[in-house]
Parts: C-alpha cells; structure tokens; sequence
C-alpha cells in the first residue's frame, strides 16, 4: 500500500504522518509538494496537520487554492481514500470537500491532550477494523477544533450516518463535559457523503506506536489496508 | 492605473457562535463595564490596489472578499472604497 | 532619520563610554561615521560582547570527549550522541522585550533561539521555556505570564517544534523585571554541521527570509539598559515575530546545508547583518563587503545605520559557494522566500558596507568581535554589606501549625502547583517524539534513526542563589542532574542563562562571579562540559534587582528503551528515599516562604561526591530492574515530591517515618 | 437608558509588521489579482451597550478601547458610535 502525504508551506505534521505509515503500520508513504500533481499509484492520501500559510486569513483558507488540490479534489471523485487530518480536515472544509466549518475553541485557548472518541460507525473504509462503539485514545492539538454547521446541515449529516468519530468519556459517554472544543454535537470527525473523505482533528499518528503513549491511531490507518486488502484482494484506487 | 484604498469588514454571521466577543464581553462585565450588553468580533482589511476606474476596483474588492477573505458558511463582508494618492 | 553628527555626546547616548570612544578613533584613526558608530555602540554592548563576563566564563569547564563545537565557536553547543548524530542546544533569553510586549517578547524568543539552532543545520526536536514573574495575585503579573505562555504557544505551535518542559517561578523579587528564556534542542548528522566562520574569498554573501524594516533598532543595547520609564520611548522597537516565514527558512535552511550550497550561515539575532557579518568574517579570518542597496526593505526612507542595526525577525546570512549561486536562489524560491546576494567574501579583514556606491562603513571586523578588539572588563565585585546579617539568622522552623495545612499550601503555591494550565497550551507532541510529556521532572524525547533518547531539564532556585550564590549555582546544576537522572538518564552537558543585575554595582557583580564559580565547580564534579549560553545583565527595575538566577538547561542521554525510568506507578510499590536528610535546612524554601516571606540563613548544603554517588546508585538499581519510578526532591521538600508522585497517579500512599 | 452601537476598528501601528496582512497580500498576488499592493489586516469590535446619553456612550467606548481592546504598544484604534434601537 502507498500512501501519499501532501505537504504544504507550514505543514509541521507531514514528517511525523510518513513516519507513522512507515514505521507505525509498515507501510510505503511519500511526500506530494503542493505545486505537484499526485501520482496515480498512490492508494490514499493524507493532507495533514500543521498551520498551512501560518493559519493566516483562517486556517487552511489558502492551502485549498494549492495546485495539488485540483489532483486530490478528482482522487476523491474517483473514489480515492482522502484524510484530511487537523489542519488537513481544515483544508478539506475550505476547498467543500466536506460540510461545515472549524471555529475557534469555546475558551479560546490552544489545546493539546490526549481525548477519547467514539467510533460511530464500523464499515467505512477508515474504521473497518474499529467495531462500532468501541473507545480510542488519541491526542488533539488546535486552537481551531470547534466544529460549526448551520441546523440543516447539521441534521443531514447525522441522518447520513456521516459522523465517524465524537468526543466521549473513558466509558464512550458523548457529553457536553467531553467535548474539548464546544463542537456541535460532540464532532471530532466526519466523511462526506460517499464516504471515500474522511476529515478529523485528533491525530491518529501521534499514537501509532506504544512508546509515544498509544497506539489507537494506527487502527484508522490499518482500516484502509484492510479495505483496501478485502474489496479487490489488491491495492486498486476506487472505493 | 489609479490607486483606491478598500476596508473591507468580515464578521460571522448572526446564527454562528464567537467565543472572542462572548469571553471579551464577559470580561468587561466583570471588569465593572455592565452597560455593555453584547459584543461581536470581526476582521477588517485595509486593501491598496491599482485599477482602471473606481467600478473596475468595487469589482476586483467584491471578488476578493467573496472568494477569499470570506468563508461563505460562517462568514458575511461589507466593504467601502475610495481613491486616494497613497 | 538624518544623520547627527558624530561626538563624545552621541557616543555616550549609545551607551559607550568615553574610554571606549577614545578607542574606537584609535583603531579607525578617524572619527568614526554614524553608522560606524552605531555598529560599534551594538558590538560592544554588554549582550553582545560579553565584556563583564568574559574572564568569569573562560574559567567554565568547555572542552569534554563529545564537545563537537565548544562555547561561543558556533551559534549554539554541539555534542556527538553517537551513531552519527549531534545534539545541537543552546538556551537564550529575551527578558527585556517580554517585559515591554510579552506576547511579541517571548514569540521572537523563541524564534530567535531556534534559528541558533537550524542554522547549524539541525532540525529542532524539542523547545523548553524557563519563566519568572511576581506574585500572581498582581494583574499585572498574569497580563505578562498570560502573554508569555501566548507567546511561547502561538510561535513554537505554527512553527512545529514540540515544546516539552521548561519551569514556571513566581516571585516578588521578579515583579519588575520577568525573566523569558527559551531552549532549543535540534539533532543535525556530525558530519554535515554548518559552521559559522566565514571562508573562501570571492563566495557571494546572502541574506534570506524577511525583509528588513526599522524594528528592535537599539535592541541590542536595550537589552543593557536598565528597565526604567526613560526606556519607555524605545518601545516602537517592538519586534514581531513571523512563525510561518520561520518554519519556510527551516526548510530551506536545511535543504541549503543538505545540498551542500553554503559554506556558513548565521542567524541574525541581536544586531542583526552587523553582528552576523562581522562575527562570521572575524571568525573565519577573512573580511566581508557589504552592498547595502541590495538588501530587501521593507520602510522607504531607512539610512545605512538603520539598516545595518535593525533586528528585524526570520533572516538569515548565508555564505554561499561562487558558482552555485543558482541552486541557492532556486532552493529560497521553491520556500516562497526572498533571497537576494548583498556582499562578497574579501581578502583582508575589513567589514566594509557600501550605501549609493559610497563607503559608510569600513571596520577591521575583528575589532568588533569578543574574543578580538571588544573591550573586556574586570569589574570589582564586593560581598553584599546586609548579606552577614541575613545569612546568619536562624533559618530552624518551629511552628505550631497542622502540617497538613502547611503541606497543602505548599501545594497550592503557584510555583508549585501543577502547571497543565500552561503546557496544554503547548502543542507538545508534534514530532512523534516525545516519550514523556511535560509535567515530571524531566522531557523524555527519542532521536528518530538511533536507539538513543535525550533528557533535558532547566532548573534554578533563585532563592538558594540570593542567600549564597556559589552554593544556589551549585544546587541548580546538581538539581538539573537529579531530574536527568530521574528518568533513567545520565547527564552529558549544559547550557546556562545567567540572569542577573547590573555589573556596574559591586554587590550585584559579586552574585555573577560567585555563581559562575559554583556553576564550573559542579560541572567538574560531574566531568560535563558547558557547551555555551547566554548573560543578561541589568535585569533590575525601581523594585530593585531579581534574586540571581543563572538557569541551568542540561541535557541527559538514554542509550537504549528499556533505560527509561517513567512515573506512571501501580499500587502495593515499596517507596524509599535515596540519600539522608541529616539536619532541617529551611534556608531560602518554600516552608520559609510562607511562613516568613524573604529567604534568609543558609541555603541547603551539597555534597557533590553524594550527589553523584545517588546518581550512579538509581541507575545501576535501575538497571537490575529494582526501579518502577523515580521522583527528585526539590521545592516544597520530600512531602511535597511525594503527594506530586500520588497526585501523577491516582493513587495514595501511607508513610511512616522510622523513629530512629 | 438608551441604547447605542459602536464599531471599534482596531490595527496594528504604521511602524509595526502585519506578517498576516503580508502573506495575504503575496498569496493573492500569486492567485492572479496582481493589482493588490499592499493589505494590513485589523479587528473589529460591534459593541451593543446602554448610556444615558451619546456623550457618557463615548466616553465608555473610548475607555473600553483603549484600555482593553487594544494593545497600546503596537496599536491603534479608531471607533464610530451611533443609537439604535436594538
């Protein structure tokens, strides 16, 4: 499996989400320069996290306008495996790969720790090795995690099934007292409709292997090797 | 070319939360200010730019704010424009 | 700004004195121009020259089988690890900025010292933040801690370095002047670090990164100004920090050195293209000439002496290679950076700046640098007159009060209390590198492509050192080693930040030499070299001077996983004490600071045969496996170190103490 | 009590860099609109509060500004202030 890893002028997550593919899961990853168009032998991507431009104007609003863009935008279309993560999920939101908008934290001040999410669903291409309900520790870092969509949009991505992960407690409780960042309804991360885009703002690579604290992160990415593995016994493109 | 200079004011809209007006406005009641009732935050940009005439820069400033200063979902913009020497 | 003419008075409004003006006509054989006089008021400022402190910092022990770069030859300190990696560290400070704009102050902080770091080409793999302000029940005391940690956060976080640790002191004796110093740790290859020593006659000089407008003029010789309301209009010298544009010349930075392009580069940090060019050219034993047309603005109007002073943020000097010049320029724009050719590599050893074709500036650079022309001072120093006094009061504790009570407020005390409020707002996990996080007693980060994992701790009590400075220097490092070692590590190095008053006044200079004597003194009893730092004097206000602070920032080496010692302690464990605790010695604690407010008696005696002696027993126990967890005992005393290990860990202890 | 608006516009000093109004400049450049020269960004405060009068409104306005809204140091302020019903 290949893994393609975008990287951004102010990416700082992108050496750290190569490794955690290489050295966490086992698996090829390589970086794409946001000038250059991707390659068409990679089997997922990660936009990941980072301050792409600084976060300046807002995050993730120029890194959307980056060449490379065009190339993941029609990868999704063909059903490529797109994760956009922190900034990455800001990036997806900017460039309406994915629904609503990332907000400034509820106390305004930068978090990172380590929180709970809830997987709601077990058979999307990031979670088919994740029963449903089942707990993952894995650690936030932001200043703008605070997950906004207006009432419709809201509704319709709950009707679709397209929340993937919520804040929760130890236990997998969704309450207001774990929600980190004042996102509606708990939101840590949700795909677009098709299910082929997943955005989050826990960083699943921070905690793929156990001396860094955990290894919950690795079982997002070991989901896609094993949909990948499972749909066409080999790693073709196309969900 | 003449040259305008635009200021153009970006806020989040009514239905959105902002926690930077809401924590300032806390702060001032508590700092004794109680006849403020509300606070809402924004961003301004002053912009100097060339064009043509002054309807060819209104333009270029609308599609600027439109499309980049401004993120549609959370976001609404007003601008004003003048010429000037700078 | 119109040029002033020169004269003693202008001479002496930069901050030199009439001998050193006398000095500078007979070096030039001429008056110098403004701009040349400007050059010399910044290079032989107290920050940059070094002149009180030479003599005292000489005396450090420098040299050490790992030194890969010794004190004051490089940007920063570089120690081989093994395994063809080096740990490049230095730790800076940036007191006087955060005092005035603590966001701005502790951001370029920040930025400052960790270009110190990539510009040796090592990628920074850890930040640490060693702060001091007043009481916290003063507003505005929390205006410039909330600012400083805004600060810290808002630069280190964009620009991606994981900031990992560091201490926070609250104090009255810091209300008037806060102290803000930052650590970098970066690891770079051994064979490919970049020096900073000019070299090679006819190889192009370029700046790189931001351009430069008329910001933190003067900062140089600010930061050897006493603090008082006359400085308050030198505050349009506020400098801003760009972490965006840093972490673009990062990356180009790095890929520069990889690619073999430069031959030195220097970061422009206090005094910007004069220190950096004159320091690069002296060291390299070569002059440097200077086209200052060339150089990118970014305010119309600005004269030579403005552009050659301005400490304008995110800029590096690189001495290119003649002929590859292309590939260079071509790196800087794949980064979106500016890069522009201002000057030639000549022979000589003059540092000459050309401005519309006419020379404003020629110089033997060598006059200009420590270590060559810049004046060194042997300041007198006397022990303080009320010192006796307070040194000798009974320092024993009886009291009546419930020591549960007193134990709990021990806790309660800001500058003991759990500071999860301040590194939450660190992102200190970027880097997938960070093995224990903020909050024990030392950083655990792991050196990705080696088995070896880096400790680092920065540590000072700056009470112990107002009541004894040789003994207070002495605790500083012997409690830095505790840390290290706290976590399975064994000390290899330090780098200090030494924080005090004017070396001006007798009784504040007595603290400096005393201090700088303990620090050599304990490093030699634990055979570590100091590998560089950073003196910031004048650190006084109308409230008087700061405790003497010489803040240790030490690095501690782990060669393999199973070495580390982590906190993290299930239930039914033995809890032992190392090392005994022979007579009560309340000189300078906590307790004392409840109870009676300002430190006096003695601080507490150190055995450094002992200290060394519990270091390699932890270790050689820990090695046999006999050890689940190790905590250090510091502030607050054994009572306190023991609820933090419970508070760690959820869970309780029952202590007894044996009678006899 | 009467009810007044104010908009306080809030920016950094002529003498002190705007890194963000620079990258948003360059990186519209570089997205085609060349005839943007120059962007300086800034906040804007909506303030809703009760005075008795417009005169006691603007001497609240301006002391909230200056005092808390703005850094002094590396800012400036400008507002407008009008009753309203709201």
């Amino acid at each position: 499996m290949l893994v393609g890893v975008v990287v951004f002028p102010g990416s700082n997550c992108d050496l750290d989400a190569l490794w955690a593919i290489e050295h966490g899961l086992g698996e090829e990853a390589k970086f794409i320069w946001h000038r250059d168009k991707i390659v068409s032998d990679v089997d997922m991507i990660i936009l990941p996290g980072g301050f792409s431009y600084g976060d300046y104007l807002r995050t993730g609003a120029f890194a959307r306008f980056s060449p490379v863009m065009e190339s993941v935008t029609d990868f999704a279309r063909e059903g490529g495996l797109v994760i956009g993560i922190c900034n990455g999920f800001q990036v997806l939101l900017e460039a309406g790969m994915l629904p609503g908008a990332l907000i400034a934290n509820r106390r305004l001040r930068f978090i990172c720790k380590d929180v709970f999410i809830r997987a709601e669903r077990s058979d999307t291409a990031f979670s088919v090795s994740i029963p449903q309900g089942t707990v993952l520790k894995i650690p936030i870092a932001h200043f703008c995690g605070n997950y906004f969509a207006d009432a419709e949009t809201l509704s319709r991505i709950e009707s679709n099934g397209q929340v993937l992960f919520r804040y929760c407690g130890e236990n997998g409780e969704v309450s207001a007292e774990f929600n980190p960042n004042g996102s509606s309804n708990n939101i840590a991360g949700l795909v677009n409709e098709r299910g082929n885009v997943l955005g989050m703002m826990p960083h699943p690579e921070r905690y793929s292997e156990a001396i860094l604290g955990g290894e919950d992160g690795r079982m997002i990415f070991a989901s896609v090797r094993e949909f990948l593995k499972k749909r066409e016994g080999a790693f073709v493109r196309g969900a | 070319m003449r040259n305008f200079k635009a200021t153009v004011k970006v806020r989040k809209k009514a239905t959105v939360a902002d926690p930077e007006g809401k924590t300032i406005s806390e702060a001032l009641v508590r700092l004794g200010y109680d006849q403020v009732k509300k606070i809402r935050t924004g961003k301004v940009f002053h912009v100097e730019l060339t064009a043509e005439n002054l309807d060819s820069a209104k333009k270029t400033v609308d599609k600027i704010s439109k499309d980049i200063l401004t993120n549609p979902i959370i976001e609404i913009y007003e601008f004003e424009i003048e010429e000037c020497e700078c | 700004m119109i040029e002033p003419t020169v004269d003693l008075a202008l001479a002496i409004g930069h901050g030199l004195t009439e001998e050193e003006f006398r000095k500078i006509i007979e070096i030039l054989g001429r008056t110098p121009t403004f701009s040349e006089l400007g050059i010399y008021s910044v290079m032989w400022s107290e920050h940059c020259s070094y002149k009180s402190s030479i003599k005292y910092l000489k005396r450090l022990p420098r040299e050490g089988e790992h030194v890969l770069a010794k004190a004051g030859e490089e940007n920063a300190g570089a120690l081989d690890i093994g395994e063809g990696k080096a740990v490049i560290f230095k730790i800076e400070s940036h007191n006087h900025p955060s005092a005035l704009e603590p966001y701005q102050g502790a951001a370029t902080g920040v930025g400052g010292i960790l270009r110190d770091v990539f510009s040796m080409g090592a990628r920074p793999i850890a930040a640490m933040d060693s702060l001091r302000f007043g009481e916290l029940s003063d507003p505005k005391q929390q205006h410039l801690f909330n600012g400083v940690v805004e600060g810290i956060a808002g630069y280190g976080n964009c620009f991606g370095v994981p900031t990992v640790g560091g201490e926070v002191v609250f104090d009255k004796a810091y209300s008037g002047n806060c102290l803000v110093n930052a650590m970098a740790v970066g690891i770079a290859d051994t064979g490919k670090i970049m020096p900073a020593k000019a070299s090679g006659v006819g190889n192009p000089v370029f700046i790189l990164g931001a351009t430069t407008g008329r910001d933190g003029i003067h900062g140089a010789t600010f930061a050897s100004v006493e603090l008082s309301d006359k400085s308050a209009e030198d505050r349009s010298s506020v400098q801003i920090g760009d972490p965006f544009l840093e972490k673009l010349l990062l990356e180009a930075t790095l890929e520069i050195i990889e690619k073999g392009l430069a031959v030195a580069i220097q970061d422009m940090g206090a005094a910007g293209i004069t220190c950096s060019s004159s320091e690069m050219a002296a060291g390299g034993g070569v002059g440097i000439k200077i086209d200052l047309d060339k150089v990118p603005l970014r305010e119309s109007g600005m004269i030579p002496y403005e552009i050659l002073l301005s400490e304008s943020q995110e800029r590096m000097l690189i001495i290119g290679k003649k002929g590859l010049e292309d590939s260079l320029c071509e790196v800087a724009r794949k980064w979106e950076l500016n890069i522009e050719r201002i000057g030639t590599v000549t022979e000589g050893d003059r540092f000459k700046c050309l401005w519309h074709g006419e020379l404003v500036c020629d110089i033997p650079a060598k006059t200009l640098v420590l270590g060559g022309g810049a004046p060194i001072y042997d300041r007198p120093y006397i022990r303080p007159a009320g010192l006796d006094a307070i040194n000798t009061r009974n320092s024993a504790i009886e009291t009546d009060k419930d020591p549960i009570e007193l134990l709990e407020a021990l806790l309660s005390m800001p500058s003991i209390a759990g500071k999860r409020w301040v590194f939450e707002q660190y992102d200190h996990q970027v880097g997938t590198n960070t093995v224990i996080k903020p909050g024990g007693d030392a950083a655990l980060v792991r050196v990705k492509e080696t088995s070896k994992f880096l400790a680092i701790s920065t540590d000072c009590n700056g009470r112990f050192c107002a009541l004894d400075p040789h003994v207070g220097a002495m605790q500083a490092v012997a409690e830095s080693a505790r840390n290290v070692v706290s976590v399975g590590a064994w000390p290899i190095g330090i780098t200090n930040c030494l924080n005090f008053g004017n070396p001006e006044k007798p009784e504040s200079f007595w603290q400096f030499v005393r201090a700088v004597e303990g620090m050599g003194e304990a490093c030699r009893a634990y055979n570590i070299p100091v590998t560089g730092g950073n003196v910031s004097f004048y650190n006084e206000s109308q409230n008087g001077a700061i405790f003497p602070t010489p803040v240790i920032g030490m690095l501690g080496i782990i060669d393999k996983p199973q070495d580390i010692i982590r906190q993290d302690i299930t239930s039914d464990l033995q809890l032992v004490e190392i090392g005994e605790c022979d007579c009560p010695e309340f000189g300078g604690s906590s307790l004392q600071k409840i109870l009676f407010g300002d430190p006096f008696g003695l601080p507490p005696r150190i055995d450094l045969d002992r200290e060394i002696a519990n270091a390699k027993f932890i270790l050689s126990a820990r090695d046999r496996g006999l050890i689940e967890a190790c905590h250090d005992i510091s502030d607050g005393g054994l009572g306190v170190a023991l609820a933090e290990l419970c508070i760690w860990n959820d869970l309780g202890a029952s202590i007894e103490i044996p009678e006899d």
